[in-house]
């Protein structure tokens, strides 16, 4: 048994393995086969500041090794969630990272303002959501935004570790990903969906109502560790991984690349147990390798 | 809500008319708390999402479910190569199902094409009290006929192009029990076109029970990813349901068309 | 038999499908399996200035639904090109493009030249090339660069289409088209390959040599059609898509996006006779639907 | 150079060490023009690459090759899940095989685990001329002793642990066959610091034709691609040749170690 606990930014993490915000809810649906005490932490479903429908459907779509999402961050608006979903995760004992979006700065801040005098353990700050037209990636794509917003957001959050979401639809992620660090964030996350779009062809429509959603699962995972590494190599912060991820050994793969925490999203959809079997296979990976703590494998990746 | 994920053994495959297969899956723990209008979440090999399918008949006794489904793409195909013997992974019983009440007299069911499926679960359950109708595009994809009449309900079928049974749409003989009157309730699965009708033809005729079971593309199918929205109405406003949760049984009047 | 061909800028295509430049040398190999002139057209391997050797191994690695290469645009130089390759090329009764690349924008200029007075039917300017260090992907990242240096190539070029062939790994495709159509380019070609990484974590070493590699294949054909959709929506010069085209019916969804013509990578590794395949296969859907003409399809999709 | 693609019915299965398969194909166009040292670049569902495996025997009369592989990884595994009957998508044969001369006398074969199959054909054509030493992990690992028998090869095997036959390494052996001289040539596949002491050995004694098999990451198989890249020498100058086309034989004296 190998010690698979991670720390990030000061966060004790039981192992490293989180379910991607908006794949998971807020974990009720899924107490129902494993206890969610088994996981590392948990990213809530994007809120924002009041209630939002999200886009009509459909909002899914199936492709190669993956899929494409157009929810839109459908959520019941943040006083909702700090009343009624937020206490009961807080009794899970896991760690809970609030996944956070809105359409202006200012509405994330006042997010952010609300949350602060909550027990959430981390703020997730989503500037990357492909699938709202306001806001959303318009804020990710580009370095000097995304440092603002991320500086006007800690500002209200001293004393909340504070972590922001980057887009891979950029670019380049290491000029995001040092303006953020340097607007004060204390570890990034990505990547967040690859904007995609697929069509039906016996209609000739878009197959999804949006026209095109976020792509994620197994098909990005090589952007997405590529990503990581360049990301992990830019920045001081710790840097959570994701994108993709569906084995233990994906998972050690995207550590190695530099990430100290990993999220597991679309994985989910294909197997509900995945983020339990991702860490038994972790450990036994370490099992094998006599690698005794979790930790000595993040960004141990060599380059050539 | 309970469910539970597994690998389960197919018992039993019959192909029961083109491109559309039958599979009786061995899974007491799912059958045991199955209720008609329920499905299970598949995962087929080779693709990230699961198919939703809906549970065409429960057997508790024997521990077993049926599911029966049409080949529509990639992921119905790839199911459609399992076998006698071979596990199917499903995540099941998922979904609001139909509101089942022993005290109703008469009960319609209406099933169009490859909808009719989870009709036969509440045939069998109201057996002789109700009324099957069955609507086909013509003979080759009649299915579940000798079942329906094994259920004890009064039996039903039509076809677009009359090759089987009565040539027209299911609306005919529905329209004609409708006027008869003393319906407790009517219950549809089908295209959309069908259940929005038969939704107005039971309001006119004042059926307060008309429940039918919508179609959505789903993500986890448990209700947590908010993929599967869909337009209600709710105390008269506007509220974006889930099909895999709240649904897939609406009551009609629930339904922004 | 419907009519499969299509014009893309003055140019006739018997079909649409070309072997994408770097999975099909220069057609001799494939000579072996089929007629070259079955096929609409070839894009012959990037040609640079004077002969490279590319990258070390491994050049290639794995993904799911997908490969990543790095081989670094190996091929003998401009000049053995004109003089060994090229018109063996001509004598196969199939349109050809040359597709070049060079670390400077005069080495392109140079290149251009050279082609300007043979007989090739049109050259293909990558300006998206992930593997090489100077140039490539630096050209095509950069509206203003991108714009420059087309204009500096159509310059040498009056009498010749020139294809512009983009990156992926942009924040905003449309803003580098318009820079290339302004620069007169007389088409667009995308997408190139999308930057990745993939580990072996049984030495904890990138399993290519050159660390990173450009993603193709089925995984990246959302983002493709995405990025087509876009472009085709932003330019009046026709657009070749590419990405992930591995059937007929991919084909098709692509030029309903807005491709004129498709270009075939990764699925020819995995299926030799792939465009051959596909040809067949998009004759038949317009059979099934009765349309006259591939034409018609074009840029056909109606979105919501 | 001549190749084909197609789908081969798979007429024979076998495993033959732990994680180690055989299967003999029926692919008449292919056995027909295949040498020993070539490989067929293999489909295998669900990937993009093919996988290449060498021809381990051709028999021309029956119109089949034979392959043995190892499972490696996720391809070869799935690989190893054909069953007889199964139909196979090969591209073959591929590449530049081992130059066979008829007027040599005595000639070393030399596999080192995996690196053993494509010494079998080999073995086969030069019969008793050639001595074969073949080298293993341990017991478990070791193949094809049976088939280099009947080729009339000398055979001599060697495990790392010594738990068969010779405890040691194949270069002992070898050097020691060298020493008595008389060699007209050397031909190697296996692990790259075995296939390097045997070129400096074969150097050191003045071995003309000392041919050895080198593996490289593959897209094309073909040489179209440039993707199999190695470092070699020609006419002293630093060349990059495609270990598909060019090889996967290289003469040694070509290879930049
Ligand atoms: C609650 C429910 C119950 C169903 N019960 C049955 C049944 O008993 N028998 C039966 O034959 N079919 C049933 N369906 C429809 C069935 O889910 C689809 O035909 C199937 O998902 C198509 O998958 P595919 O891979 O063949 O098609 P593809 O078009 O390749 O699928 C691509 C994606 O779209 C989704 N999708 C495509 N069509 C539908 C659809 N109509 N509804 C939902 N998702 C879709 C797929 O699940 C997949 O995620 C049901 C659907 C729902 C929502
Ligand atoms: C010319 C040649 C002949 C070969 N002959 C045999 C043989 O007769 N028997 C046998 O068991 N093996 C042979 N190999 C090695 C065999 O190709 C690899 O073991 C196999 O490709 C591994 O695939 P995988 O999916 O199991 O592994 P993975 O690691 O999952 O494969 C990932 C990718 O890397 C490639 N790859 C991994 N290892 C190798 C390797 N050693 N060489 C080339 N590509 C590799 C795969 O083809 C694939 O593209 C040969 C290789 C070459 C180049
Ligand atoms: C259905 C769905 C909904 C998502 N909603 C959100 C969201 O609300 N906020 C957010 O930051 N990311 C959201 N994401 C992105 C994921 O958190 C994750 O970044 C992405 O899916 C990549 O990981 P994966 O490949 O493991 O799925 C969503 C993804 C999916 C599939
Ligand atoms: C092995 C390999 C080599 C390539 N070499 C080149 C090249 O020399 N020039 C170029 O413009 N694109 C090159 N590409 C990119 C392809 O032409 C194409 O843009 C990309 O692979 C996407 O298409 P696909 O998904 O169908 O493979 C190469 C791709 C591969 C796989
Ligand atoms: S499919 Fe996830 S909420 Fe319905
Ligand atoms: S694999 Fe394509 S050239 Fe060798």
């Amino acid at each position: 048994m190998s010690d698979l606990s991670v720390n990030v930014c000061g966060v004790n993490f039981k192992n490293p393995i989180i379910p991607a915000s908006g794949v998971f809810g807020y974990g009720r649906e899924y107490e129902e086969l494993f206890p969610l005490s088994a996981l590392g932490g948990i990213a809530t479903k994007g809120t924002t500041i009041t209630r939002r429908n999200g886009n009509p459907s459909p909002r899914i779509a199936e492709t190669p090794s993956g899929m494409l999402n157009s929810v839109g961050l459908q959520n019941p608006g943040i006083d909702k969630f700090i009343d009624t979903e937020l206490p009961n995760l807080l009794k899970k004992n896991t760690v809970i990272l609030a996944n956070i979006a809105g359409s202006t700065i200012d509405e994330c801040v006042k997010i952010a303002e609300k949350l602060s005098s909550t027990d959430v353990h981390m703020i997730e700050l989503n500037i990357s959501c492909p699938n709202v037209k306001q806001g959303g990636a318009a804020f990710g794509t580009c370095p000097e935004t995304a440092g603002e917003i991320t500086r006007k957001v800690k500002n209200v959050l001293p004393d909340k570790p504070l972590v922001v979401k980057l887009s891979p639809n950029v670019t380049n992620i290491t000029d995001i990903a040092k303006s953020v660090e340097a607007g004060g964030a204390d570890a990034v996350s990505l990547i967040n969906t690859v904007l995609g779009m697929r069509i039906d062809i016996n209609t000739g429509r878009p197959i999804l109502k949006n026209n095109v959603g976020g792509m994620s699962g197994p098909a990005v995972f090589p952007l997405a560790v590529r990503m990581v590494w360049q990301t992990a190599n830019a920045v001081k912060i710790p840097v959570i991984g994701m994108g993709g991820v569906s084995s233990g050994k994906d998972a050690i793969e995207m550590m190695m690349a530099g990430a100290s925490a990993i999220q597991v999203g679309a994985a989910i959809f294909t197997d509900p147990f995945a983020p339990i079997k991702i860490i038994q296979e972790m450990n036994d990976f370490l099992d094998t390798k006599k690698i005794k703590s979790i930790s000595d494998i993040i960004g141990s990746v060599k380059p050539w | 809500m309970k469910y539970t994920q597994g690998k389960y053994i197919i018992k039993n495959k019959s192909a029961i008319a083109k491109n559309t297969y039958s599979y009786t899956v061995r899974c007491p723990e799912v059958a045991d708390i199955a209720q008609p209008g329920q499905f299970a979440h598949i995962r087929v090999d080779g693709f990230t999402l699961r198919r939703p399918v809906s549970i065409c008949e429960i057997d508790k006794k024997c521990g077993t479910i049926r599911i029966v489904f049409e080949i529509r793409g990639n992921g119905t195909e790839e199911l459609s190569k399992l076998n006698e013997g071979s596990l199917i992974d499903m995540l099941a019983p998922l979904g609001h199902g139909f509101t089942l009440n022993s005290k109703f007299k008469k009960v319609i069911l209406i099933g169009g094409g490859i909808g009719t499926p989870p009709m036969l679960s509440l045939a069998q359950y109201y057996g002789e009290k109700s009324v099957a109708i069955t609507g086909f595009r013509g003979a080759g994809s009649v299915i579940l006929q000798e079942d329906f009449k094994n259920s004890g309900a009064e039996n039903i079928v039509c076809t677009d192009d009359g090759s089987y049974g009565i040539h027209g749409f299911v609306t005919q003989p529905f329209g004609d029990i409708l006027k008869k009157g003393g319906i407790d309730a009517v219950y549809a699965c089908g295209p959309m076109p069908m259940l929005k009708k038969i939704s107005e033809m039971s309001k006119e005729n004042n059926i307060a029970n008309c429940e039918i079971s919508l179609e959505e593309r789903m993500g986890c199918g448990i209700g947590a990813c908010l993929v599967c929205a869909c337009k209600t109405k709710k105390n008269d406003e506007e509220y974006f349901a889930h099909v895999c949760k709240e649904g897939p049984v609406f009551n009609a009047e629930e339904v922004i068309w």
